[in-house]
């Protein structure tokens, strides 16, 4: 369908673009459909494909990813404290700021591989969060979490001792003179990035990242990327120096983090440690796997089922059961909201691990593989006798399509 | 259709069809749905339309404190039966002055709905949002931890609705971090402080060294200073204060160096599980056989909860601490509410559980007595507003700051339990008077109301 | 003239003398057969080559310049090229970007950030690996995924890889080992092919009818030390050559 | 100096702990290549299966009180274990040592644990990349975590020591230390008790044939099933053994560390640290490196230490694996080539 070509990609795109600027619609009916839950699932996904141009493409497990997300969002809301409450300054300065931190643990990192290199990076990750919590608290005001807070009195005597974790300056929108009511929103050009635009504003990101992922992932660089997950021996005896290659994946995949986090810090002003923690780290890792490692899809699908258990199937309580079951004579509608409660509501982990399980048992490629699947199984069904191939090639659309695709025919 | 093809056809970099694509969204996606929200603006935020009013109870339901989120989640919906004219109506008999009728709030019937908090800000702040835009909900509540409570009480000021804190101790709460849309009723660690200090006196005497390990985090430091204070005034010496990472799990090797130390008192600023961990193992390295000094080797648990306790096992008897309340308390209105409470579930309610309930009634009745849901009305009720009734003897809601005034209870661990929910016994009711302290002194400022629409 | 020369290396495991003062001098053009028993120190000396062994002593020059301390791709980048023994290929690749990647490394030196390149925009680069392909023979598969291929495709692929960067030096480690006959031939065939480019060749190598087919010159190796070296008719004859290696092995 | 030496005690005491759960990781993952997520999780079922024992022998015949009533106005419950009933004096002897006793449950039941395990889910993993293993390892533990708050709640269970060992032991007299040198008696048995288990493990590895094909199937799985032994099944019983060593480490720790559903969790990332600083597939690195990251954590806690670096004690783990990580690419005695891609 999308054949190799870049016109191929442009209509991935395309496609990829209408259907989550749709979200606020298709989405409703899952109740899935309110801004926040929306913008994570697009702050996820940008987080997710990040990732997988590192793990995706390189092969390399970095288990402490979640540092960059939580030094993006520090950096974003240390901007919106000290200069600005417009957004793009935070972002450009947490990608920024990630991209640093990302070539410092990724320097150091690399220097080992396999799993050896993901204990590096966790142990990197957990000595930020362990910090972050408790001795950089006048960095990050620890388990309180970094806030904007109103501004501190403009008239400060020269003994006013400012204390920058409960008070803000916001030098240049001060300059600009903008007058603030208790405390500010962020905002893009002063359109409020809350709620929809917030999730617009996201969403554009999203798809951005996806382009930027999508033309690394077809480029040069991304075949020198898989070739490092392939065969690394081989290339260094063919010339190449795989250390730049894989920092340069390792800080693209950190800058990816940060932006993710400014886009949190964006349209929720609060930084906190937990997200620095392995847990946090962990997760986008499961969202990568879940969706299907090495595709393009597959992280921002992930990113968003697990995002959708957190936050809606954990909602679900025996009240909303027994409504939903009220159709069934009163002992059955008994049994069944008690069976069904143990899987939402506080089981809602229950349900994750289930669907973990089954999904790697079932679809080892993770949900896009599945995808492939159901596709196959469509195709065959209309007879076509190219079905097979044509199936393989819809999940390599994601991987490396150009190689499957036409190898069979 | 055939717009979005051509800008797609034509343009070849990724600028211009990232900036079409932004156009796109900004011109038909976002203004049609402001649009809509605009067409039926309320005057407030989630202004209840229908014949319910909902509320959400945002409690921890995975994690540490998943037991203790599951009795506040318990508290809540006896509450909201209380409220709507269901069950023996518990407390609402006994809280005064009300303006309560059993017959929900403001003539609606009360609705919840619930969302799992981690005891994690970030995944708190996302329920309490999911309850604000998709459940329009016109009230948060719960809570197990400060971090997450002064995460979620800034989210209801920015959006403009009330919060009705659940349990948080941490003095920032309504001190530095306090805001005009949120309510505590539970106590904090200064009051934990200033209560122990004169009950320690007389137990343990005016010279005594103390050692403190605390939990390196906000609500520890606080805790600790609290405690500091309050000791210091009654003469004890601290000998040295240590930070724990929390979640330490095992803290034999801050224990060790307590034995060494010359101290004689061991105060653990800790909860929940570091506070089961940490006091189990002090009790196991024998502390409590200890004489230093010539005097018994004492230990100290600022914060008690009965339902953490029971972790800790036999190491808490005989050990003081302070708590908001419990469910062994004789007034009218906690023998209704333990029984209301113990009839439905076969348990008595811990102490959060107990100020969750507390905090829903306040919040309808304030409601019922502004005649409204928004913010203002709300804010206007409570503030100042005294009442009795409710567990704690006569109470004031401080305007200044919104934190609840009280006596505040000193317990003990029960040396012979009869029953597995008889850990605490009530030793003083330290008067309200002795708690109380300045609004300034904690710092921060309430701030305007948020009662604009969302 | 002299393209590789090596001198006095020594290299040892442990108590093991892999290698005890060997020398050895490559001529350019030249085909040269390293043949040798088991555990003669042929790979090892191989290793050396190519930055994956350092020597303990010694020295290792490729057209005057030392080899010593050198990392594996900045060896490669002077002009060395290696088919090792069990074929080294990116399994997950396809044929195609199999040999891309050796010509992008060739163009574009150890790293380039050219993450905005398609790959299949450069036409002529993929023209030269489409090329290269044909001749190994394997063209007609250049979008399989490379783990489908036989043993010795993998290895006719590896040599494509190696070619394609033009090498003036290319190490070849039993090229044919573990293939039918008639592989086996066809390989003697296909190198015979590249020697007319002219590319110098050493080659490692159990079997003596490869040996004999292709070399110029044979060197023998024997317990980490060479102990004849001449043309392959020089070495037929050798009696010490036939006693410490043909005569055991040859039926 | 006492205070050095407690300190060290300490250090010895939390390095057996961490060596008994990086030992039985590292045979599944340095044997068997399995990045086993839920190992943390079989650590957390053996803490249960004390808890389990523990109610089991404390299970109770209830008789309803005639005259008292609860506040809630329901009678108020009696309860009195059978086991006291039935057997008295020496009940009360079970019930007081029912942690130790709960290893004659542990033991089987994590053997079960362990081989059902392996030959329902693990081993259709072996070749299934590592990104696999982890999700359905983790989506396990998940499982098997909610499955244990659903019957046991989230709160932290206290079990006590039997009372011999409840208190502490007075190691200052018999050393000539000082009076304060004291050391809880429950955590010189745990000592004692992972120090035995690991002694036993290496004797089972070392001393038997079986320990010697599974050895030399860590370095070399494919030469091993050619030469006709039957690695699978032996990989499955290190499996059930990794297990076991797991349970135990857990149901042994619960006296000091009263179990929670999450307690596996809290060491999962802890274990995996150890067992790569040990260096994979090295059970000796695993064992030397719980001892020596259990000694620096606790000597990077003193207050000595704190002052000069704030904060050192709730990093010194990571730090000390990043340097040893730069300074020796295996970890401490890891051996080439595994897990490294």
């Amino acid at each position: 369908m999308f054949g190799n070509s870049v016109r191929g990609d442009w209509i991935l795109l395309l496609v990829f673009s209408v259907v989550v600027l749709t979200l606020p619609i298709t989405l409703a009916p899952i109740g899935a459909a309110y801004p926040d839950l929306l913008q994570k699932f697009a702050i996820f996904g940008l987080f997710a494909i990040g990732f997988n141009i590192l793990f995706g493409l390189t092969g390399y497990l970095s288990f402490g990813h979640a540092a960059f997300l939580g030094v993006g969002s520090y950096a974003s809301v240390w901007v919106f404290k000290l200069f600005t409450m417009d957004v793009l300054p935070a972002v450009m300065f947490s990608i920024l700021i990630a991209g640093i931190f990302a070539l410092v643990i990724g320097y150091v990192s690399l220097r080992r591989s396999g799993i050896y290199f993901s204990i590096l990076t966790l142990a990197f990750a957990q000595m930020s969060y362990n910090l972050a919590y408790s001795v950089l608290t006048p960095l990050t005001n620890g388990e309180t979490a970094l806030q904007i807070r109103q501004l501190a009195p403009a008239d400060r005597g020269p003994d006013y001792v400012l204390n920058l974790l409960d008070e803000d300056l916001r030098l240049v929108d001060q300059m600009f003179g903008v007058v603030e009511h208790g405390i500010p929103i962020t905002n893009l050009f002063s359109l409020k990035m809350s709620g929809y635009p917030g999730f617009y504003f996201c969403a554009v990101l999203l798809i951005i990242g996806f382009f930027i992922a999508m033309r690394i992932s077809r480029s040069n660089f991304g075949m020198m990327l898989r070739a490092i997950k392939s065969n690394q021996t081989r290339l260094n005896y063919t010339g190449i120096n795989t250390r730049p290659y894989l920092l340069a994946a390792f800080v693209i995949s950190g800058m990816y983090a940060g932006l993710a986090g400014a886009s949190m810090a964006v349209t929720d002003p609060l930084a906190g440690a937990e997200r620095m923690q392995w847990t946090a780290s962990g997760e986008v890792v499961l969202m990568t796997i879940l969706g299907g490692v090495g595709t393009l899809l597959g992280p921002v699908l992930g990113a968003a089922i697990i995002k959708y258990f957190e936050n809606i199937f954990s909602s679900i309580n025996t009240g909303i059961l027994e409504n939903l079951f009220s159709f069934l004579p009163s002992g059955l509608q008994e049994v069944f909201v008690v069976v069904v409660g143990m899987f939402v509501g506080s089981g809602w982990h229950l349900t994750l691990g289930l669907l973990f399980m089954i999904i790697v048992i079932f679809l080892p490629g993770g949900m896009m593989e599945g995808f492939a699947r159901l596709f196959g199984l469509f195709r065959r069904n209309k007879n076509d006798p190219a079905a097979p191939a044509a199936a393989s090639g819809e999940a390599a659309t994601e991987t490396s399509r150009e190689q499957k695709t036409s190898g069979e025919g | 259709m055939t717009k979005k093809t051509s800008n797609i056809a034509t343009r070849r970099t990724i600028l211009k069809a990232g900036a079409g694509l932004g156009a796109f969204a900004l011109t038909s996606g976002v203004a049609p749905l402001h649009f809509i929200r605009e067409a039926h603006a309320a005057d407030y935020c989630n202004k209840p339309t229908g014949k319910t009013v909902t509320l959400g109870f945002n409690v921890p339901q995975t994690g540490a404190y998943a037991d203790e989120g599951a009795d506040e989640l318990r508290a809540y919906k006896l509450a909201v039966k209380h409220l709507n004219g269901e069950g023996d109506g518990g407390m609402l008999s006994t809280f005064k002055p009300s303006v309560l009728k059993g017959n929900g709030v403001l003539g609606k019937k009360v609705a919840f709905v619930t969302g799992d908090t981690q005891t994690k800000s970030p995944a708190a702040r996302a329920s309490a949002k999911r309850m604000i835009e998709k459940d329009n909900a016109v009230m948060i509540t719960g809570g197990s931890s400060s971090g997450v409570a002064i995460a979620v009480q800034g989210l209801c000021q920015e959006a403009g609705v009330i919060f009705m804190a659940g349990l948080t101790h941490s003095n920032d709460t309504t001190g530095k971090d306090r805001r005009a849309n949120g309510f505590r009723h539970f106590f904090n660690t200064h009051m934990s402080g200033a209560a122990l200090g004169p009950v320690l006196e007389k137990a343990y005497g005016k010279v005594r060294n103390a050692y403190h390990l605390t939990a390196d985090y906000t609500w520890g430091w606080s805790q600790q200073k609290s405690m500091k204070e309050s000791t210091e005034a009654i003469g004890w010496k601290t000998t040295k204060t240590v930070k724990t990472p929390v979640g330490a799990g095992d803290f034999s090797q801050y224990i060790t160096p307590v034995l060494n130390s010359g101290a004689d008192v061991l105060i653990l600023n800790h909860y929940g599980k570091d506070m089961v961990n940490s006091l189990t193992q002090a009790v196991q390295f024998g502390l409590r056989d200890k004489q230093v000094n010539g005097k018994n080797f004492e230990i100290i648990v600022p914060l008690f909860s009965r339902l953490m306790a029971q972790g800790a096992g036999d190491a808490i008897k005989g050990i003081f601490g302070s708590t908001n309340w419990n469910w062994s308390l004789k007034d009218e209105g906690s023998k209704a509410f333990v029984k209301s409470f113990g009839a439905e579930y076969g348990a008595p309610p811990s102490m959060a559980a107990h100020t969750c309930y507390v905090q829903t009634l306040l919040y309808a009745n304030a409601a019922e007595m502004a005649g409204t849901f928004s913010p203002v009305g709300i804010v206007k009720s409570l503030e100042g507003f005294k009442f009795d009734g409710l567990g704690n003897g006569p109470t004031e809601y401080r305007a200044a700051d919104h934190q609840c005034f009280k006596d505040v209870l000193v317990v003990r661990g029960n040396e012979k339990p009869t029953t597995k929910f008889d850990l605490l016994e009530v030793v003083e009711v330290t008067p309200r008077s002795q708690v109380e302290y300045d609004d300034k002194m904690l710092g921060g400022s309430l701030g305007p109301v948020n009662s604009k629409p969302c | 003239m002299a393209m590789l020369e090596v001198a006095d290396v020594n290299k040892s495991f442990g108590g093991l003398h892999a290698l005890s003062a060997v020398n050895l001098t490559v001529k350019e053009g030249a085909v040269h057969a390293i043949i040798g028993p088991n555990g003669a120190g042929k790979s090892t000396l191989l290793n050396c080559f190519v930055g994956r062994l350092v020597p303990d002593s010694g020295t290792v020059m490729f057209n005057g310049t030392s080899l010593i301390g050198m990392n594996p791709y900045e060896i490669n980048q002077t002009g060395v090229a290696r088919v090792f023994q069990t074929p080294e290929i990116f399994e997950d690749l396809s044929l195609i970007d199999n040999v891309m990647i050796p010509a992008f490394a060739k163009a574009d030196g150890a790293f380039r950030l050219n993450a905005w390149r398609h790959v299949g925009s450069r036409t002529k680069i993929r023209a030269k690996a489409e090329h290269a392909l044909e001749d190994v023979g394997l063209a007609d598969q250049r979008n399989l995924v490379c783990s489908s291929l036989s043993r010795g495709d993998k290895r006719r692929l590896e040599l494509a890889m190696c070619l394609i960067q033009d090498p003036k030096l290319l190490l070849l480690d039993e090229p044919t080992a573990g293939m039918s006959r008639a592989d086996t031939n066809a390989t003697i065939d296909l190198l015979k092919k590249i020697g007319e480019r002219g590319i110098t060749k050493v080659i490692i190598e159990h079997d003596m009818h490869v040996v004999f087919s292709l070399a110029s010159t044979i060197s023998v190796l024997a317990q980490g030390t060479f102990i004849a070296e001449g043309t392959p008719e020089e070495i037929k004859g050798s009696r010490v050559v036939q006693e410490a290696y043909l005569g055991g092995e040859q039926e | 100096m006492d205070a050095i030496f407690l300190q060290f005690l300490n250090g010895l005491d939390k390095g057996g702990a961490y060596a008994l759960i990086a030992l039985g990781l590292t045979l599944a993952f340095g044997t068997l290549g399995i990045v086993n997520f839920a190992h943390g999780a079989l650590f957390m079922l053996g803490a249960f299966c004390a808890v389990a024992f523990n109610k089991l022998i404390n299970l109770d015949q209830v008789v309803l009180d005639p005259v008292l009533k609860t506040a809630w106005g329901t009678p108020i419950e009696i309860r009195t274990p059978y086991v006291e009933t039935w057997f008295g004096d020496f009940g009360a002897f079970l019930i007081n040592y029912s942690v130790p006793m709960s290893i004659l449950l542990v033991i089987p039941f994590m053997l079960l644990v362990g081989v059902v395990m392996e030959r329902g889910l693990i081993k259709h993993f072996y070749n299934r990349p590592h990104a696999d293993q982890i999700l359905v390892t983790f989506g396990l533990a998940i499982v098997l975590q909610e499955i244990v708050k659903h019957y046991f709640g989230a709160n932290p269970i206290p079990q006590p020591a039997p009372d011999i060992v409840s208190g502490s032991a007075n190691i200052g007299l018999w050393l000539g230390l000082g009076e304060n040198v004291v050391y809880p008696w429950w955590r010189l048995v745990y000592f004692g008790f992972s120090a035995f288990v690991i002694f036993s493990v290496f004797a089972f590895l070392q001393f038997t044939t079986f320990g010697m094909v599974v050895r030399a199937g860590m370095r070399d799985r494919e030469t091993v099933a050619l030469m006709g032994i039957n690695i699978e099944r032996r990989f499955t019983i290190v499996f059930g053994l990794a297990a076991v060593v797991a349970g135990l480490a857990g149901a042994m720790y619960t006296p000091i560390l009263p179990p929670d559903y999450h307690i596996g969790m809290d060491f999962l990332v802890l274990s995996f640290v150890v067992v790569v600083v040990g260096g994979m597939g090295s059970l000796g690195g695993a064992v030397a490196a719980g001892f020596l990251l259990g000694i620096l954590q606790s000597f990077a806690s003193m207050n000595e230490v704190k002052s000069l670096f704030p904060g050192i004690d709730q990093i010194i783990i990571y730090l000390v694996a990043v340097v040893i990580l730069l300074v020796r690419p295996r970890g401490l005695l890891g051996r080439k080539g595994v897990m490294e891609d």
